[in-house]
């Protein structure tokens, strides 16, 4: 695996699983209430523990599996996800673990990160039945994996891409998940979700240095 | 007749719990103490198991929310399941909690899942079912139970065929998903294998019909108020296990009339021939006391001969509850030998034993 | 720590029934409808029996009060009574049918009664056995169960030792009755005579003792309030199962306190020595649900451990229950190897099956 | 059986178990409603209902055993009794049983019939634990069976006799049934099972003829 296998523009820095895990453990400790308080005005207000209970499980997964390659610490968040209850524990869970499986080597290439974000859309979009414009992680995962797709595109274009994306649910009302029921309620609040997405992405590119 | 009129003044409900977070391990803690011959709780991993796993047999696995109770933890035994996967109250548990259940119960002939219809619930399963089968090479399967008529699109006039088209989540799982464990359970214990035993939970599950009333909604425990509030001259119609509203409310009647408002429309969608026959559930939804359920069993069995059925099996009790609501599901499932033959199968389990 | 404060606001409580007058016997033809190879109704004489008479055995009969289910209907069955006697809700049994239920139940080797100590229940039994003994020749004993401490005038600082000299009622039945049922049902099975099992019952019963509390009492069907009402941070402690206050009121408090609440006084009263063994009882009152019932035996099972003693046997369910009263009730009976045997022996009734 | 048996004065009238039982139903019919609400306001209220539904049993136990003697016509009494609930149910069950045994003949004798009367207040006290002036039942039957017993006395000096002991219950309070639960609240209120025995030897000495 060198430089000469990559689509993408940037080279990942070195130890960027372990960062990127690290600093969303970090980042989502404090990020986790602002994001529980817009699902309690368009959702059923229990996104913030979900988060807070995800990442506290990461942190036990990180202490028994002490995790080295990409793809382990990647595990670790996914299992952490994946042990959380709600509508995003098992759609993170499941992200995370094709974000896990992107990597044949004990760092992913750019490429095979574009790939792994490209395979996480798809399973959300299996389990959650959400298309763009449903007002959910989806709208900003998506153009992410777009962004990512373009040939010589960074992670850092990528993150431009999710934050437009989770922008842009304020003004739409929601299709899926419990924000569906409130209907016209959930006009004018940003999807918790999506919102989500865009930090992780971000924490992404700030990872790859 | 019964109902004192007026507009229904407010219920307190407090539980016998600790910390409402601990309540459900704490209880599952309890089950097992009471039951160790039968069973044991694995706090780590977050299920309740058989005390002595069966060897080579198809394994069975179900699970759900609590607050069911019951229901699965303690249809957990010989002849019935092999793991019970418990969540939060009224909350799925979690694909990894549900993956490690489904490895732990393995004995080599696959795992069968059974899985009351519910998004989350249905979720979770299918990813534990993909790490099972992508990391440990557990061959797998599923049941979906989805009895509930009250949510049955092709019935209910509210359902806009659009939103049907849409993917719309189809009909609840609910008292039914006993009788699919508990022949399941009969199969699988006789030696039969995976796509055997999963055939026949779906041949359960495609018949059976249920349909449940409340004269009260259930507390969730740490609150004070009931899901939903009557007036003391309604009745909800149509109600799910989880404290949804339901399909209509209808004047506060008698109980033969109520129980006739659960079973004509059961007997409408089954189309059953004259001279067949049918296990009945009588199910109390929580604090729905003896003397009301047999009273009701008595108008069932009234109404299902009134059209030249037999009521072959006959399962009265609080099997599938939402907390303590106070209420009654109805679950008609017509049967042939062999489905009677399995049901008569021994069992023994907390709640079910002959 | 749950209790919504405040003063109790208004529950209002309608019942799943017809004519409230029909209820019992609408119930018990249900029932039997249910459990048609265990029990038949004989609505004529108002007593439910075994389908399958047992021949050449001690029969059991015991009754009471209707109300209590499962309680006695549901114990009827192989090993455990020969004939359950039901009353008007929470009203005595007629010594009528008291008498006819003893007739009927007769299988030549004699009759035991089992009878929960109440005025009404004490006098139409005693009737009863003199009717039989005089126009039948129906050879009889009794077991009189007084297991509840809250009523123990040697324990209760309210009782008047003038009154008890004046042959006060003594110690209410409640629920060791079951545990009396299952003892001696196993004793008659296996061939014992009346003497015998009758001798057994009355140690079963001179040894267990009982405690309840309740957060709400039970409503009588028909009516639309419950017997007593509480402030919402308020728990009754020393409830009897028929809508009696009880001894005390105590703040509300968690499952682990308020349970030590009852098993500290019955530990007291026991006297039991470092190292025995006790069947724990944890039955719900009527709309207590599995959830809590489990995480008050979790609560039994560490206060009688923390003694050094053993709980053997553990049931835990809803078996003597007070219509839909919330609230929960520890029997501990301490055991010797012959009483675990016979609680061991296989049972077949529609409550209790093993 | 004849005339020289007997050590009470009067002579039985032929059919005497026949017109009692007849004349009781007639009567409570008729009174059940005064003594109920003698009940309701000392007891629990119940003696109403449970005197209408023994004198139906009786009757109904009379359709069916198709009584001919005396001591068939009180055993139907006896019996509807027994069918019945409350303290009064079995109570006057065993009264009517002793008093349905009494007699060897066809009909009694007056002074099996007196003997019959001690042997009901007998059974009543065994069951009851009730003395004279615990304001109950036996504070009527206790003074009938005494004047019954003394030599020469009628089933009239007997009935007297009840009725001034069913009169004494009111300036007393209940020590015995439920009425002992109201306390002073009884006082003022006569005994309802005290009245009804007054009536019901006052039934026996007028069937007596
Ligand atoms: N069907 C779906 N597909 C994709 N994402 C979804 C779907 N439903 C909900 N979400 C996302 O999940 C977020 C809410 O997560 P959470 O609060 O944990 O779930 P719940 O709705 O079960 O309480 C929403 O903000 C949305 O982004
Ligand atoms: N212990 C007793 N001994 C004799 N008579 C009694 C006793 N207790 C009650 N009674 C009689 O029974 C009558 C009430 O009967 P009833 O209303 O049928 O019984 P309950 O008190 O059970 O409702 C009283 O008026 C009294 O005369
Ligand atoms: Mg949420
Ligand atoms: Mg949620
Ligand atoms: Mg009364
Ligand atoms: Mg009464």
């Amino acid at each position: 695996m060198n430089a000469s296998d990559t689509t993408a523009g940037d080279e990942l820095a070195p130890g960027f699983g372990r960062t990127w895990t690290e600093s969303m453990i970090a980042t989502f400790a404090v990020e986790a209430a602002r994001l529980g308080e817009l699902d309690r005005l368009s959702g059923d207000g229990d996104f913030g523990r979900n988060l807070t209970s995800a990442y506290a499980r990461v942190e036990q997964e990180v202490a028994t599996a002490r995790p080295r390659t990409y793809r382990e610490w990647l595990t670790c968040v996914s299992r952490g996800f994946l042990g959380t209850g709600g509508t995003s524990g098992p759609l993170f869970g499941m992200f995370f673990r094709e974000l896990a499986r992107c990597a044949q080597g004990d760092e992913p290439t750019p490429a095979e990160l574009g790939a792994g974000l490209a395979a996480g859309l798809a399973v959300v979009q299996r389990y959650g039945q959400a298309e763009v414009g449903h007002k959910t992680m989806v709208d900003a995962l998506s153009p992410a994996a777009d962004a990512l797709a373009v040939p010589g595109a960074t992670l850092r274009d990528a993150a431009a891409a999710a934050a437009r994306g989770a922008e842009s649910t304020s003004s739409i009302i929601a299709r899926r998940g419990r924000a569906s029921y409130v209907g016209e309620a959930s006009r004018g609040v940003l999807d918790p979700g999506a919102v989500a997405v865009a930090l992780i992405v971000q924490l992404a590119a700030d990872a790859a240095g | 007749m019964m109902a004192p009129s007026g507009r229904g003044e407010t219920v307190v409900r407090r539980s016998l719990a600790n910390d409402p977070d601990d309540l459900v391990a704490e209880a599952l803690e309890g089950l097992a103490l009471a039951h160790p011959t039968l069973l044991r709780y694995d706090a780590e991993h977050g299920f309740v198991a058989r005390a002595a796993p069966a060897p080579d047999k198809v394994a069975l696995v179900s699970g759900g929310g609590s607050g069911h109770e019951p229901l699965h933890a303690s249809f957990v035994g010989t002849g019935m399941l092999d793991v019970a996967v418990p969540g939060a109250v009224f909350a799925s548990p979690t694909a990894l909690q549900l993956y490690e259940a489904t490895r732990a119960a393995d004995a080599g002939r696959g795992v069968l899942h059974i899985v009351k219809n519910y998004t989350g619930d249905v979720i979770n399963f299918t990813i534990a079912r993909e790490l099972a089968d992508e990391d440990d090479a557990v061959a797998t399967e599923v049941v979906l139970v989805d009895d509930d008529l009250a949510t049955d699109p092709a019935t209910d006039p509210a359902t806009d065929p659009a939103e049907t088209d849409d993917g719309g989540p189809g009909r609840r799982g609910t008292a039914a998903v006993v009788a699919v464990e508990k022949i399941c359970g009969a199969a699988a214990e006789a030696g039969a294998d995976l796509a055997t035993v999963a055939a026949l939970g779906r041949r359960v599950a495609g018949r059976a019909r249920s349909m449940a009333l409340a004269l009260t909604a259930g507390t969730h425990p740490g609150e004070s108020r009931p899901a939903f509030e009557l007036d003391g001259d309604e009745v909800e119609l149509g109600v799910g296990i989880h404290g949804e509203r339901g399909r209509s409310r209808v004047p506060m009647a008698s109980a033969d009339e109520l129980t006739s408002l659960l079973v004509e429309p059961l007997l409408a969608s089954l189309e059953l021939a004259r001279g067949g026959g049918v296990v009945a559930i009588v199910n109390g939804l929580g604090s729905t006391y003896p003397l009301e359920l047999h009273v009701a069993a008595r108008a069932v069995h009234r109404l299902v001969t009134a059209q030249g059925l037999r009521v072959d099996r006959f399962l009265v009790g609080s099997y599938v509850t939402s907390l303590d609501m106070h209420g009654v599901s109805v679950t008609l499932l017509p049967v042939d030998e062999e489905l009677l033959r399995l049901w008569d199968a021994p069992v023994r389990t907390p709640a079910l034993t002959w």
